[in-house]
């Protein structure tokens, strides 16, 4: 279980290439990178991202924890970054590893849901025009349901 | 009591500060907001609607009829939007 | 969509990190890596892919075709391996771009499903004291009533 | 009619040869198994169970009772294990 909480930069591919080779034996790698979208008519000019310390660790290993209970797990992944982030910039990534296909998605889409709605990040879009705090979506909460 | 309250996105900037220590004998999470709510208008501003407020006492979520008896640091902020 | 079937190794990292970069405008990225994993004895000592050329690209071309019918895709790539394989080796990946999470994942599960059951390819174990064909399992056929 | 016949995986084991053209009448996919299975023992071995076997007609998946009307090349293959 690897959890990382930085406002640096990471290398997906990089991280990717580590993460499978440390799983070898595991049969089955699901990794899910997320970016920051520009808007449509290209007016972001940044996604400032803010959270709790000390309860955003705290929280993803406990969102990380009930994953490896849920799912026969070999390895997870989670990376996630604060601070201004530019359009095309990667905000966060999750892995998981595990003999079977299945655990390896469902725990990386649970690792995913819970990280949206549970873990303490907050987005602000900035537009030259202003800035707005995303919305929390009643779609990322349905998610939960599921579990 | 001694509490630490930390304010987070929207809630920080309407409080017009990330952290603050108070005094109080707010029973409830809910006791704590009417508090504050009654001392200033930028409290009762942010805590008006409590649908859009989320809750944590010393780092786990809770809810709002929380006991605060041996808490001592509390946050509040919006619904959460990572990943 | 890109489609490649080839006997030579792939680099996942290097390709994640590439599909990545392409999709900067996608908001989210999900790969799969599918890893030969040796017996818990530690007995493979390779597992050989047979395929048929020429069906094999045109079964993953209509797979592919389905799962962007189905989804709000903005890019999709299998690459799958053939011939002798070690264990560790990488056998193949699939990877999804898309604006939202839900639809990358479910977009990888569903090539995931149909891949293993829909196009042809055959795995052989080989060990020291013999040879045997993969069966094909039925959760992997159960899989494919989901979608 | 001339059909190209193609075996994979154990099939083609069975058979012990990867390919072959034959000359046939047969109308679907399980007419032309039963003209092989009643020419030599090695086909009736391979196809004595339909259940584990899966065909091609064109490079497409078909059924048993697929007409093979204006196919070229029809593939025979266990259960595909890909992924």
């Amino acid at each position: 279980m690897d959890i990382r909480v930085q406002s640096a930069p990471f290398d997906y591919g990089q991280e990717c290439a580590k993460f499978a080779q440390n799983a070898a034996n595991s049969g089955a790698i699901v990794t899910f990178c997320g970016i920051v979208r520009d808007h449509d008519d290209g007016t972001l000019t940044s996604m400032d991202i803010e959270h709790y310390p000390g309860m955003t660790e705290r929280a993803l290993g406990r969102i990380a924890d009930d994953a490896n209970r849920r799912w026969s797990l070999n390895q997870c992944l989670i990376i996630h970054r604060y601070g201004p982030l530019r359009p095309g910039d990667q905000i966060m990534m999750v892995a998981t590893a595990s003999r079977h296909r299945s655990d390896a998605f469902a725990a990386a889409e649970f690792l995913m849901d819970y990280l949206k709605s549970r873990a303490p990040f907050w987005k602000k879009e900035v537009t030259r025009t202003g800035s707005e705090w995303v919305a929390a979506k009643d779609v990322d909460e349905d998610a939960l349901k599921r579990w | 009591m001694t509490l630490e309250i930390l304010y987070f996105a929207w809630v920080r900037e309407r409080i017009g500060v990330p952290r603050e220590t108070i005094e109080t004998d707010a029973a409830t999470v809910a006791d704590l907001l009417q508090e504050l709510s009654a001392r200033e208008d930028r409290y009762a501003l942010a805590f008006s609607d409590l649908s859009a407020l989320r809750v944590a006492i010393d780092q786990d979520l809770a809810d709002f009829d929380s006991p605060l008896a041996s808490a001592r640091e509390v946050a509040l902020f919006p619904p959460m939007t990572g990943g």
